[in-house]
């Protein structure tokens, strides 16, 4: 392959004076910040449509389960289309103007990769919970605990313990997934990864570096709730998996 | 002190509890026997309404159950309840399994609970464990934190559903001793369980459920000299013949 | 944007069947390839042998960590020159061809962990009956484990193909025609946006709906068997 | 004795033309999804020169689609032998790859809405621009930046058709882009006398057949045969066909007169890159 | 036909098993009881090699299963064995369950190994439920079917692994009559059991473990009379006396 490396790019600088490193590093700041505002959307919505599908009330789990349906089942990409290009068309007017116009695109980002998010996370909220005996309920219940009381004291702790290792996987999921918003004008790494390749078309060099920049965020991530895992693990109980290693 | 009146439940089309009449007096100590599936667990989840029925009425301490604006968090809280399998929260310290229904239902201080919670924990002879948690208890000691969990309530009755059917043999006799103490200082109780030793030192009655029916509800020496039903003697010859 | 326009989708439509049959077929292809490669690294995983047991851990925790669409375009990229250095001449394999390639190998570090967690599911004392009838390893795993493990784990191993399903459309990075590929070049050559999307986001949902419904009839299914 | 590319197409009897599937007019599938366009004629032209250079009148020839990103590895490891699309010959890239003559010049201009007011760079003051990723086009917007004081808001669309979807629903005041392209977009939108291509050059760029490096002798014989096509005419008929009359799949009309640079580029055939 | 001896185990630094010696000879029945924790599964999956120990020596129908070159599946194919838990294979039914080890491992027909394990099945009184699967029968049920299989490898002695422990009372008397009968057709059987209705009835002699040795290894009648250590005498009094 008659291909020319050149690694010393990464220090040639560019037309807006910033050296293409400056662009990894400033892609890598928006992948984290869209990542982590998705994370945060998708675990407290995740969470309540969680505890809201495992309720008594009938109309609260077919509320969950029909969120889970839609979002599960559309690409990301779609959704994320939606959001910006659809909705906007589909509100009165004024608001449409505004969403088009003022509102930062991170939001739109945030909440469509937060959305799409939420409804795996609900999915493995409410498998935590109903993998609790129901006599943790019971019990609960028993002694004298509102229904609401059972979740906060009793069955969420133990939930979130149990589901872990999956939250894990889908938190380093979720920095994958932001690779998309590049399609909704975010400047994120994939997007800059995209533009350096335009520029310089030295793609294998590029591609190494990028890769490795999500390789080294999805490892951070496995570190750091591997980290909660460990703190939170309750003496004597033998949970699950010992999840990742 | 309990009144269980007609009770009927199905689960769909299947019926669980068939027309069940009983009663427990204050002071009295009742133990439910029966096959496995006949609906023992059932009736004794409907008095605290950890189970809803469809037809009948269940009154505890002169409150319906199954009325709409009974608040049920506040009589529950007031029928101490023992599980099969302890069902200690396994996230929390022994002490905090003794508090927080204390200080979150009753209103208690932190101080108040703890200090009342470790009381009963001694009583039941484990309080060198407080700081442990459940994980680390061996299935007799879970129990008997579980029955001091609930003692620690203040309850006016107590209901337990097989509470030494999930221990190793040798543990059952632990349990079986605290429960003992309990019903001979008077507390009113009802009791599921195979026990038939527990039964013959303290029961006053005992009721033989079969297929959610109530079949026998007799006093204790009536039921253990001649059972009226066959379905109850052979039941008790088969638990008590090996 | 009230005057949609789906002519564009009906003068396409053979064009767009043929994306998803492509779609299907990739799907299926790395669904049977990835369970059979995730199994034998989940049991690789699970043994004894300390060398096939860290390669287990590198390959699932190095494919789980890097974006998919990237894996698709290195191995692109990659895959030729290897087959040149093997066969010794330029051997070109198409953007269609190599994603089924790409997929089975991504997807099996997914399945393998589905499977790891299926296997570790079943109790001891199943495989301790096992080698307790004379049964050996093999056919402990054989007869006794894999095949629980499998049915334990078949929703979730096909809430992970729906995920692949969905994923397909990723191979727009190397220029196939998926599903997905064949809306967005039909979008680029006749811009019609707005209606390709949503065309293209009701037959996702049709088609991922149904197949979660499945999953649900077999997780009750399941459930009466155990 | 034959070297590089020609050595290769004569040892396998194939050749691989790498093409675009929506640069419309020059290198994109129609209706039965066969790559047709201006480029892919020109190639035709090309392969038939390189049949008979080779004399294997019976060579195949296969299709390869590639994308913007995909276009030069795939060139570099021997996938495809020939770039039929529209790609820009830049200094940048021929440290990677070579090119041909230049067939095209294409101008960045803006597209606008006629209704938004915009008739030259000093109205986008303070305004939206969109411009698609990974298109050199952007480069531009910042150049301008810096040299003229206008301070405009960059905003990126993944590819050209969600570029101009912002222009049309009015997320962005202007679209930065090749003036064909532009062109090729308004006219396929739902309202083509909606909008305009306004502002000066802000560059010229040059569009060329890619080839594999430091191939002398193949690229000598595709330089040849595009050569011929300008001098003869041959080009300028081609460029009618596809730049001045109704085009499948649509039957649209580009109406896209050739420009001063375009025709300077037919009369004097030349391989620079742009910067 | 069953030698132990000078058994040590260790889980890293713990010891499961010290240093146990004892011996099952043809067509005797031996019940092993103690403690919870105190190694008696351990030991009695010591006995075919399901798991491995460090230290002594164990040969059955005089092979060392130590010994490296030891064909373990042959082995563990002619030892019966019967779990806590019965761990039939729930994905098959009643008759592959019977018929799967004798095919794949003994290398028996099919037809051969169903005709088989009908008898067995009909011998355990269960030849109606051929058809069904594990989970479709009650525990009981199931523990039988698991003896029948055991017994379809026409095994040179059995071993049982609390076999009633996991099961409701009334189910206990039909698994253990299944037991006894086979005692007293001869068989030579390993019995770990709480069971000392059991034990009195069949057993000849009752080994009594804690904390990983042997403390008592007594022919019956001597160790229901009077056991020797002070542990096994507060044993059998808590799992007598309730
Ligand atoms: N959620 C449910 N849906 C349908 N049937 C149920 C449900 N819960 C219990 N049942 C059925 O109701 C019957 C009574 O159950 P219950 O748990 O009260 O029996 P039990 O007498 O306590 O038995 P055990 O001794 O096994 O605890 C059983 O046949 C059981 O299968
Ligand atoms: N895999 C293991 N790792 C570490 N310790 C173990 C392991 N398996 C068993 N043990 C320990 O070895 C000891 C003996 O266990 P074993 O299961 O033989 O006891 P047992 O007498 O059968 O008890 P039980 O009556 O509860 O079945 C116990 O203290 C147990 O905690
Ligand atoms: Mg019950
Ligand atoms: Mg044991």
């Amino acid at each position: 392959m008659n291909y020319h490396w050149d690694w010393m790019f990464f220090f040639q600088e560019t037309d807006d004076g910033l050296k293409y490193y400056d662009w990894i590093l400033s892609g890598l700041g928006w992948t984290t910040a869209v990542s982590l505002a998705s994370l945060a959307v998708a675990l407290l919505l995740g969470s309540v449509l969680g505890v809201m599908r495992t309720t008594p009330r009938r109309w609260l789990v077919g509320l969950g389960d029909a969120y889970v349906d839609v979002f599960r089942n559309v690409p990301l990409i779609v959704q994320l289309f939606m959001w910006f290009f659809v909705v906007p068309e589909l509100v009165p007017e004024k608001l449409g103007i505004w969403m088009k116009q003022d509102l930062p695109y991170i939001v739109t980002a945030v909440v469509g990769l937060g959305l799409y998010t939420a409804a795996r996370i609900a999915e493995q909220v409410k498998a935590g919970i109903n993998s609790l005996s129901r006599g943790q309920r019971n019990a609960g219940l028993a002694l004298g605990f509102t229904e609401w009381q059972t979740y906060r004291y009793v069955r969420l702790p133990m939930a979130y313990r149990i589901v872990l290792p999956a939250l894990t996987s889908e938190a380093m999921n979720i920095f994958k997934n932001s690779a998309v918003t590049y399609a909704v004008g975010i400047l994120e790494l994939y997007f800059q990864y995209k533009q350096i390749i335009e520029k310089t078309s030295q793609v294998l060099e590029i591609t190494i570096v990028v890769t490795s920049c999500y390789f080294v965020l999805a490892f951070v991530m496995n570190r750091l709730l591997a980290f909660i895992e460990a703190r939170t693990r309750v003496p004597g109980l033998i949970v699950g998996t010992k999840g990742d290693k | 002190m309990i009144e269980i009146q007609n009770v009927s439940k199905w689960y769909g089309s299947f019926q669980v509890l068939t027309d069940c009449t009983t009663r427990v007096d204050k002071g009295e100590v009742v133990v439910v026997c029966g096959p496995s599936g006949s609906g023992k667990s059932t009736l004794i989840k409907c008095v605290n309404a950890l189970e809803p029925f469809q037809k009948g009425s269940v009154v505890v301490d002169g409150i319906a159950v199954e009325d709409p604006k009974t608040n049920l968090p506040k009589l529950r809280s007031r029928v101490g309840m023992v599980f099969q399998h302890f069902e200690l929260f396994p996230h929390m310290t022994i002490t905090d399994n003794l508090a927080i229904a204390q200080v979150k239902v009753l209103g208690r201080s932190r101080d108040e609970a703890v200090e009342r919670g470790l009381k009963l924990l001694d009583r039941v002879g484990l309080k060198a464990h407080a700081a442990k948690f459940p994980g680390q208890l061996s299935g007799g000691q879970q129990q008997r934190v579980a029955i001091a969990r609930a003692l620690a309530m203040d309850p006016i009755c107590m209901l337990f559903d097989e509470p030494t059917s999930a221990l190793d043999p040798e543990m059952i006799n632990e349990v079986l001793d605290v429960m003992v103490q309990l019903a001979q200082e008077g507390m009113t109780m009802m009791c599921v369980t195979h026990e038939m030793g527990f039964a013959r030192k303290v029961a006053n009655r005992v009721i033989f459920m079969d297929r959610g029916a109530i079949v026998e509800d007799a006093a204790k020496e009536e039921f253990f000299g001649q059972p009226r039903s066959e379905r109850a003697q052979t039941f008790l010859a088969k638990i008590l013949n090996h | 944007m009230s005057d949609f326009d789906f002519s564009v989708i009906a003068a396409n439509w053979a064009f767009l069947a043929e994306g998803l049959r492509y779609t299907l077929q990739v799907t299926v292809t790395a669904m049977v390839g990835g369970i059979l490669i995730g199994t034998l690294l989940a049991l690789m995983r699970l043994g004894s042998i300390t060398p096939l047991r860290w390669f287990a851990i590198g390959y699932v925790n190095v494919f789980r960590s890097v974006p998919l669409v990237q894996v698709i375009l290195a191995f692109y990229l990659i895959l030729p020159l290897v087959l040149q250095m093997i066969t010794g001449k330029p051997t070109p394999i198409g953007a269609a061809n190599s994603a089924y390639f790409t997929f089975t190998i991504f997807e099996a570090a997914y399945y393998s962990e589905i499977m790891r967690s299926g296997i570790q599911s079943i109790p001891k004392g199943q495989i301790a009956a096992g080698y307790a009838l004379g049964f050996t390893y093999g056919q402990t795993m054989r007869h006794v484990v894999l095949p629980q493990a499998f049915r334990n784990m078949l929703p979730v191993l096909l809430t992970q193909t729906i995920i692949l399903f969905q994923d397909i459309s990723l191979v727009y990075a190397i220029g196939a025609t998926d599903f997905f590929g064949a809306a967005d070049k039909i979008t680029q050559r006749d811009l019609r946006p707005v209606e390709m999307y949503t065309t293209v986001a009701v037959v996702y949902f049709i088609i991922c709906f149904l197949l979660s419904r499945l999953v649900k009839r077999l997780q009750t299914r399941i459930a009466i068997i155990r | 004795q034959l070297t590089g590319t020609l050595q290769k197409i004569k040892d396998s009897g194939a050749i691989t033309v790498g093409h675009r599937e929506s640069s419309v007019p020059f290198s994109y599938l129609d209706a039965n999804q066969k790559p047709i366009g201006y480029a892919m004629d020109l190639c035709a032209k090309v392969v038939d020169a390189i049949k008979a250079e080779l004399k294997l009148p019976s060579l195949q020839v296969n299709y390869q689609p590639v994308t913007s990103q995909n276009r030069i590895p795939l060139m570099q490891n021997g996938t495809i032998d020939l770039e039929c699309g529209s790609t820009t010959n830049s200094v940048a890239r021929q440290q990677q790859v070579g090119f041909s003559v230049a067939y095209f010049v294409t101008s960045v201009r803006l597209a606008v809405r006629k209704d938004s007011g915009v008739k030259d760079i000093g109205d986008l003051d303070g305004k939206p621009v969109v411009t698609t990723t990974g298109t050199t086009s952007d480069q531009l917007i910042k150049m301008n930046e810096k040299g003229k004081t206008i301070d405009v808001r960059n905003i990126y669309g993944k590819d050209h058709a969600d570029s101009f979807l912002m222009v049309e629903s009015g997320r962005a005041a202007a679209f930065v882009m090749d003036d064909i392209l532009l062109a090729g977009l308004i006219a396929s939108s739902k309202n083509p006398a909606g909008f305009d291509i306004v502002g000066p050059s802000l560059r010229d760029e040059p569009y060329a057949v890619m080839m594999r490096k430091d191939d002398a002798p193949f690229k000598a014989l595709v330089d040849k045969t595009l050569t011929g096509l300008m001098k003869s005419g041959e080009a300028e008929k081609l460029y009618t066909k596809w730049f001045m009359n109704p085009i499948p799949p649509r039957n649209v009309n580009l109406n896209f007169p050739m420009s001063a640079a375009v025709k300077a580029a037919f009369q004097h055939p030349t391989d620079k890159g742009v910067e």
